[in-house]
Formats: C-alpha cells, structure tokens, sequence
C-alpha cells in the first residue's frame, strides 16, 4: 500500500494521465538522456562502494543464475508468441529480446522499495542487472536468423557486429564501468559523490518515472492491435518470470532481497537495450507490438504491483 | 561567379543507421556530409522521442554519378529491411572542386 | 535590503548585465525547459505535503478570492491598455492576458523569501497559483472576440480548444498533479524526495534566474516602442494588484504570509502559460509588447522591488 | 533506378501550430512527413528560444495535386492570422509509392 | 494559387559564424532566414559536438539579386580562410512580397 | 594514489575505455552545456564566499604573477611550436592560445583534491582562473597577425572585436560575476544555495570528467600526426609551466595551497574559451592539433598525475 502511494509510483500514474489527457507536458529528449545515465551511473557506483566495505560474497553461482534465467526466458516467450500470439517471428523474437532482457528503472524502483522497507541485499546486484541486458535479445535475434528461409533477403547488420555493440552499449559501460569505479574507490569515493548520487536518487526517479508515464500513456491506444495478448502476456510471463528467478536466486545462496531482486530483474522487460537493438537487427518488427507491451504493460504493472508482490512471493518461498 | 550543378542527396532514416549510412556515403564518394536530428512519421509510425527512436536526415552534395552509386546502394541493402526515404533536389554551388 | 542581495536576484541582475554586454553565455533551451518543469513539481511536492501534515485550513473562500482577481484583473488591463496605451484589441488583450495570469517564478521567489524570513503561509498556496494561471488569459482572448467586426477573418482556433489545452497545460498538470502527490504521499513521501526538491530548490531558482535575466536584458531594447506605457503599466499595476490580492486575501482569511503571497500572484504576470496561448489565439498581437512589459518591466520590478515591498503592504494592512 | 518527380512542400511555423498543421496536411493526402526544430527571424521578429517561441520546419513529399491542396489550405486558413511560410521544390524520388 | 519563382540560399558554417553572417545576409537584402543546429563532416574534418565546435545551417530565401549578392559577399569574405559551404535551389512560394 | 584512485579520475578513465571501444555511450550537448554552466557557477560562487568570510588577502600582487604568465606562456610556446614542432604560424598560434590560457575544469579538478586532503587556499582563486583565460589568447592572435605577410588575405574579425568577445565569453561573465554575487551575499547567500553548488560538486565533477574522457577518447587518434611532438610537448611543457606558477606564487605571498593553484593554472591548457577563439580568429589552424595536445594529452595528465605531482613540486619549493 506504502509503495503503491509513494511519489515515484503516483508520479508514473501522473504521466499517464496527462498523456491520456493530450497535455503538452513533454520532457526534453536531453533530459530523458540525461536522467538515465544519472541513473545507470548511480547504481553502478552504489553497489560498487556496497561491495567494497563488505566482505566479498559469493557471487559466482548467482551470476550463473542471472546468465541462465536470461538464455531461458526468449525461448518460451518466443514460442508463445508465434503460436498462442500468432506473431510472425519478427515481431516474436522482438518480444522475446524484451523480456529475457532487463530494465533499469524497474531495478531503481525496487531499490527505493527495498531502502523504504530497510530491506537489503547483495552488493553486486547492478552486475547482474548488467549482465542479464545482453544475452536475451542475442538469443532472441539468432532465434530469427535459424528459422529464415533460405531465399529471403536480410538485414545488413551481422549477429557479431550486434554482439560487439551491446557489450559496448551504454548500459553495459556505466553499469560495469561504475560498479568498479565504486568498488576501487570504496568508502571515500563514495563519500565524494553521493550527495549527487545518492540522496537525490529517488526524486530523480520520480522525475524520470514521470516521463516514463507521459510515453507509457501515449502508448496504450496502440494496445487496440493484439492488445488482448500483449496484455496477458505483459502480466503473466512477468509474474511467472518472478517466481522463477526468487526461487533460482535461493537456490543460489543469495539473501531473500536479494532473490526478491533477481525476481524482479527476470519479470522487467528491457525498454532501452533491447528497442534499440531491435530497430537495427529487427527492423521487420513493429515496435507497436514490443514498445508497447514493455512500456505500457508490463512496466507499470511491475511497479505498481509486481515489486509488491514478488517481496509477498520471495517471503513465502524463502 | 562560376556555379556548377551538383546533386544534393537527402536520406532520413534512424538514428541507429547513421553510422553505417555516414561509410556507405564516403565509401562511394561524398567528400562531406550535414547531418540534422529530425522527428518524423511515416508508413512506419511515428518516430519523436528517444524512446521510439528517432531519425537522422544526412544530406550530401555529390556529383551525378556519385548521387547514383549512393541510392542504388540504399536501394538495395536498406529499402527491402528499413524505414528510409532518399530523394534528390538540383542545386548550384560555387567551389565545386570541394564536392568532387 | 538583504532580499536584494540575495543570490536569486544578483543571478538575475548578472543576466541582465551579460545580455546588455552581448554576452555569448546562453542556456540550452532544454536546461531552461528542465529547470521549469523542476520548479514546478517542487513547488507542489512541497505544497502538497505541508497539507497533508497541517488540519486542512479553509480553502474555499481564498480559492474564490484567487479566481475573482484573475477574473476582474484582465477587464481593467483591457481597458487601459486600448484607452490610454492606444493598443489594438489583439495587443491590448495580450497585456490583459499575461497580467491577469501569474508567474510560477515569481512565486518560487516569494517562496524563497519567505523561507529566509521565516515567514509562514497556507499549504495550498500552490494550488491557488495553478488556478489563476488561466482564467485571465480565456478572459482576455474572449475580450477580443466579443469586440471583432463581423467581416473580419479570424484566428483557425476556436476558444473552447484553447480552453482544454490551458486546463492540461504543463503549469496544471505538474502543479495539481503534485500538489496531490504530495498530499497522497505525505511525510514519508516527502522524505524519500525533498533531497532533490526541497534542499537545492533556491540553488536551482538562482540558475533559473540567471537564465531569465539574460532573456529579460535582451528584451530591454524592445522598449524603444510604446516604452513610457510599458514602463508604467508593468509597475504601477502590480503594485495595484498586490494591495487588492493582499486585502481580499485578508478578507478570505488567510495568514499575513498567505495574503502577501496571494498579492504577489496578483501583481506577477505570466510569461509561460500566457506567452504560449497568446502566440496560438492572438497571433496578430506583438509579443515585444506582452513578452517584454512582463519578462524586462515586471517580472525584475517584483523580484528585487515588489516582494519585499507588498510584504510591508500585508504588515501596513494586518 | 526509377526515379519519379515529386513536390517537397516545406512549412516553416510556430511550434504551437505543429500539431495543427500535421494533422492538416495528413488529411489532405500526405503519407507522411519529417520535422526539424529550427530557429528563425522575419517579419515577425525573432523566434529563437523557449520565451519567444520557436518555429518547426515540416517537410513533405506530396504528389503535385496533393501539394496544391496543402499550400491552399496553409494560405486560406493561416496566412490571415499567423506567421507561416510555405514553399515548394522539385525532388525526384524512388520508390514513388511510397509517397502517394 | 499565384506561386513565384525565388532562390533558396543554404549556408553551412560553424556555430561561432552565426551572427556575421545573419548580419551580412540582412544587410544584403534578405528579408528573413531560418537557421536549424546540425552536425557534418568534410575536408577539415568531423564537426559534431560542443567540444569540436557544432555547424549550422542558415536557409533564407529571396530574389535572384539578393542571391548573387550573398554568394559574392560569402565567396569573398568567408571562403579564403572559413571552412563555409553554400549551395543554391530553386524554389516557388506563395505570397512573394513577403521575401521582397 | 588515493588522487589516482578518486571516482573523478576513475570516471576519466572509463570515458576514455568506452570511447575506444567505440561505445555508444554520448552525453547530449545540452547535457555538456549546463555541466559548464554549473561547474563555473559553483566555482565562482565558492570563492566569493570565502572572500567574504575571511579578512580579504594582498590580491594585487599574485594578480599581477597571474597576468605575467598568461602573457609570457604562450611566447615560447609559440616559439617551440614554430621551430620544435615545424607549425606553420597559424598552429603555433593556436598551440599558443591554448596552454597560455587555462582549464576551469583541471582548475575543479584542484578544489577537489585540495579538498579532500584539506589543503587551503586563498578564496580569490577563482579570480585568478578567470584573469588568466584570456589574455594568452590575444597574445597568439595578435602574433600571428604580427607576421604575416603583407599581400595575405586574411581573416574577417578584427583583434578588438575578439577582444571584446572574450570579455564577455561565459567564462568570464560566470566566473567574475557569481566571485562577485559569492562575495556580496556572503555567508547567509551562500548557506541558500550550497545545497546545490557546494555538496553535489565532486558528483557534477565525475559526470563531466565521464563526458571529457568519452571525447579524449575519440581525440587520440588523431595523434597519429604529429603525435610525438605533442605528447612531449603536452607533458613537458605544463610540469615547466607548473614549476614556474608555483615559484611565483610563493613570491607573490601566496600560501603553499594557494601557490599549488597557481602552477595548476600555469600547468592547464584552455579546450573552452581558446577552441571557441581559435575557430572564430584562427579558422586555418588545424583542431586536431590544437584540441588533441589539450584535451587528450595534457588535461589526462594534469588530472591523473599532474596535480600531485604539482603539489610535491610546491611542497619542495615551499
Ligand atoms: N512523404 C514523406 N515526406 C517527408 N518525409 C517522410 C515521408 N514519408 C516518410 N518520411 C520520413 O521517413 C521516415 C520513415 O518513413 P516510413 O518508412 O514511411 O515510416 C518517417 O519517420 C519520416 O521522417
Ligand atoms: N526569407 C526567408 N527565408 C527563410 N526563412 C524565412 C524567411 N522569412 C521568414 N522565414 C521564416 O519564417 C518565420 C516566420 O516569418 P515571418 O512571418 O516573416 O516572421 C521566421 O521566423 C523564419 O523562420
Ligand atoms: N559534400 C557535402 N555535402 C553536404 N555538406 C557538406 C559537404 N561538404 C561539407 N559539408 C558541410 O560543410 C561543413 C564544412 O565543410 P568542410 O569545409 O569540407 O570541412 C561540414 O562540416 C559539413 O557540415
Ligand atoms: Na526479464
Ligand atoms: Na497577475
Ligand atoms: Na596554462
């Protein structure tokens, strides 16, 4: 209840209505930029310092986890989508490449969650956050390259040539770039910076969900296409994606918070990598199908209610 | 004032192709090349925010043949996957040793 | 005294300076957009949260206040604008919208003063700027239409799409919208965000000022036209408005604080809201007279003059 | 390569008008349309920050018949009223129907 | 539709020109201008951030007089040592007293 | 080494990575922008500040040693660049301009360190920074002006006029004015807005350095010509100029803090205020000359080595 009243989700709810309402309310495109590198930034940087000053935990089998949660998740939800969906691989593999992957915001709002609630978890969370970006839409996109024909004509773009740019993607660098940085620089550093890293953190959240709710809103009429399946879809994988991260991340020895976050990392869907991503290598699929079940569905559904949720289910399975 | 009749070339496509249009184009001859950040719509849907992606409009002034090779290699490799419109104006330069 | 050496309106005085000089130093437009949209919200965060922490004071009676000045205060600027200005109907409803309409800015100096001082006021202060922003500018345009000759060709859009568009303008949205947010959300909210709306707030109105100074001191040559009446006009107006908002608002029943406040929206002139619809539904009037009597006259006259001096009004009428 | 002639129609106007003028020129036949966020002085003065305003440049490409509709439209209904400025160039472009 | 025939002047040069050539440009006759912020490329290499030193673009439109006297004044004064593109078009616009 | 270690540097390094790696991380320009904005406000803000805190210090004299060397700087550099390097006289010039003037963000970089070591200084500092960024420039032009041959065409923009332009550049304007608004609002100004120009800096100062680095990053390459000579010149040069800022700050009766700063000054090359002149008074000098040797030689030296290595040096001579 706390978290459905609190200013970051009502600030979402905000947007969504003004979009709906046709306000000129628009954020400037830098802003947008600019919020999230802060936002990748300050992630990286915190749980980097968070590593530093505690003893180092086992972070192996928990990061085979993420890998394997995120190799997994495209291939049903590609499957579902071309047979229950009727989606052609195209806009199938898009949806899958969103799904297996990540979402960054949905990450900060479940850090907010965590630090209202004074519930903790693993330092190197941002890594996982990190590392389970990329793999999904690779799979997602390869996924597509096997089953074309052999006559059809194809993008420009090689799998490898894709590959090289997500590694070196934004979110890949501020992520891993700052998780070292803060764990270098360790209690000092993070001493430095986190008046602007830290204790604005969840107003700049706000503000940027507030944008996030202006898109999500002007997205929804595109839900009058498919939209009985893309929201089913936008709810139920999430919540089963959940399920089966908290209980994978038990199994590998991570902390409750810190299971509920793998959980929550498997339910959100990419909006930054994975569009991105499929506007070169996916040109073919619609981004009324991917954007709009990412941003207009699933995203706030797992804000206003998954993170809620998935901490109920992370204290029942534990 | 001498002015010469060159081609200038107009391609919008989206942000994410600039890179590779900006080689194709020097590859097949542009000595230079202005690059605008655009919003568009189209067959494709709208394109106005970072969220959607948006588009790039590269412009080149090229000599004939060059405008030639420029739109039958878009025709080819980006036409049949991408959202790219090309078209081709006359215009009159002065200097046209600094196009060829 | 130490109102005028304070760096909010120093900043302003430097960007009046730098633009008379021909300074290059220039605020990208979307830093100026990001600093308003800033302002905003924390002016309703903050508004909304005082509510929800002190017993609901009687809001009724001060809003109806708020409404009739923004209402009668466009009639008489009409009047003198065509009367003594010798301004056509377009130009003189133009000036009639912008000084019946506010200044969020203004307002967030006022703020700033107050707080310096320790001086209180209402909560809901905030909303009663959201509703004077549009009422004077309907008013004003409605002027203009009444009095056209029948022959004439008039402007594509008609006055009830100019009334939707003010009510889901940015001004509304983010101040009603947070001043409900802050209510909803509360002291725990208020909490999780004043890091970066409360704590910086006067920083970030000293970049905002600096910005509008540069803006103001370029307008300043605009004044070779019609300069003796602008001069006048956009500061023996306000100081007008100030005494009757500052006497209604007593009458209402608001605080001393609350009054000086509701006199200074009173006396400020809008140079958002106003500008936008005036380049949409007056199109014909000439924004060197609007946009300058209110951005180069007014808005410096009650930042360094006006403040402090309608707050000596409120004392003289308490 | 095919190329065919078009018309660009080129509107320069007050951002406010933008969403006005899209919807416009979309009923009268354009398939779509570029935009570009530009600065500008005329007549009316200058128009070069967020306090002022600024102008949007809106760019289509139009067979001949639907460019005569649009141009009559911008004159009749804004000319009057508000400062706009309209003009048309020649474009030759592939894959014509893409645009009609 | 009563449409004329007038040039379209495109000036391309970095952001610091701006001003000089706005004012030459009004001096010379032109009766307005349009100016939009883009990124290029060309024989004195990239030009497409702040730290670099951005390019704009200045369109104005005007009769063909007005024409050869900007490209002069430009060819003389900018081109020794500037690194200034220009390119001319023609284009047809309603209503041309007001480019007069 | 804890200097080496510092989020700042750190951040440094990754924009230099990530821009190898051909990352598509990029800040917006308008992002780039108000950083500058800030930092410069922040700086000039500060030190008004502690002018008017502290009993005001003999200026005049370490004044006049700053104007000396932003005068005699960029004569041998000038020199070295013709005869060493083999510029032609336009890049000499250019070369000139730029270590003759100064960085405001190795200067940032400084207030950092010092900061953090508690090391002072003396709070006209920022005057400093200011009084040096432009007389090197005029310098370099007026020599290039100087030989030229009589029949050469040259450039449109006569000296005064450049003169007048750097006077106002923004650099100057911020920098002076908030000195002076630091100054005369003092301490109550100052604890208004320290909020947001004091707390945040070292955090405001990792994001700029991420963005400096992304675009050193892509600058190295261009040291394929030339290179050698502009590495040597690029390192050696400031650790002369450095050993010389600080000798005579000493005897200008700065404290060894103080007289730290100035070799820092000394030390820095301008890739603000000397690109921007350059490109308008010497458009035939080549920026991949001049931007390069500033931005990705000296200013990664300065920043990792430079500025402990300074402040040993001052320690020596002190
Ligand atoms: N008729 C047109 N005139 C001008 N620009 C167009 C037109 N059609 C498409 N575009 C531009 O090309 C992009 C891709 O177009 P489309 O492939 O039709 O979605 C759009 O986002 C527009 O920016
Ligand atoms: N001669 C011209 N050439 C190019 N653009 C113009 C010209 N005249 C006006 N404009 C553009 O049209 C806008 C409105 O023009 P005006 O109605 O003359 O104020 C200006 O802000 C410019 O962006
Ligand atoms: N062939 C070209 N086509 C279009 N724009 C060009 C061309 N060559 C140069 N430019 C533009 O003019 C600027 C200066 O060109 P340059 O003098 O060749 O460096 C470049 O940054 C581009 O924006
Ligand atoms: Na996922
Ligand atoms: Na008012
Ligand atoms: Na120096």
């Amino acid at each position: 209840m706390t978290s459905l009243l609190s200013p970051m989700v009502l600030s979402f709810g905000l947007g969504m209505i003004a979009a709906r309402l046709r306000s000129d309310l628009k954020f400037p495109d830098s802003l947008y930029t600019s919020l999230t590198i802060y936002l990748m930034v300050a992630i990286g940087m915190k749980g980097g310092y968070k590593l530093s000053v505690t003893p180092l935990p086992e972070i192996i089998v928990p990061l085979l986890a993420a890998i394997a949660l995120s190799a997994v998740i495209p291939l049903w939800c590609y499957w579902l989508s071309r047979r229950v969906g009727k989606f052609d691989r195209y806009n199938a593999a898009a949806l899958a490449a969103h799904y297996g992957s990540v979402s960054a915001v949905t990450f900060s709002a479940a850090l907010a969650f965590q630090d209202t609630l004074n519930i903790s978890h693993e330092g190197f969370m941002p890594g996982l956050l990190a590392i389970m970006e990329i793999p999904a839409i690779l799979i997602a996109i390869g996924l597509t390259r096997m089953s074309r024909s052999n006559g059809e004509s194809e993008s420009v773009v090689p799998l490898r040539e894709i590959l090289k740019e997500l590694l070196v993607g934004k979110g890949s660098v501020l992520l891993v770039g700052f998780l070292a940085i803060g764990f270098v620089s360790g209690h000092h550093g993070w001493e430095q910076v986190s008046p602007l890293f830290d204790m604005p953190f969840k107003g700049v959240l706000t503000l940027f969900l507030l944008e996030a709710g202006l898109v999500a809103g002007r997205k929804i009429s595109d839900l009058k296409q498919r939209g009985f399946f893309l929201i089913a879809f936008g709810i139920l994988m999430p919540i089963a994606h959940a399920a089966l991260g908290i209980w994978l991340g038990k199994l590998a020895g991570l902390s409750q918070g810190g299971a509920a976050i793998l959980g929550i990392l498997a339910a959100s869907a990419s909006y930054i990598a994975a569009p991105a991503a499929c506007r070169v290598a996916l040109p073919e699929a619609n981004p009324s199908y991917y954007l709009t079940s990412s941003l207009a569905v699933t995203f706030p559904f797992n804000l206003a209610i998954g993170i809620p949720l998935y901490h109920y289910m992370a204290s029942v399975i534990f | 004032m001498q002015l010469s009749k060159l081609k200038l070339v107009t391609i919008i496509a989206d942000d994410s192709l600039r890179h590779l249009l900006e080689e194709h184009i020097t590859e097949l001859g542009a000595k230079g090349y202005t690059v605008s950040h655009v919003e568009g719509k189209g067959k494709t849907g709208s394109r106005d925010s970072a969220w959607s992606g948006e588009n790039v409009k590269i412009e080149t002034i090229v000599p004939d043949v060059v405008c030639d090779r420029i739109i039958s290699k878009i025709a080819n490799q980006f036409f049949p996957s991408y959202a790219v419109i090309v078209y081709i104006s006359d215009v009159e330069v002065l200097r046209s040793t600094h196009f060829r």
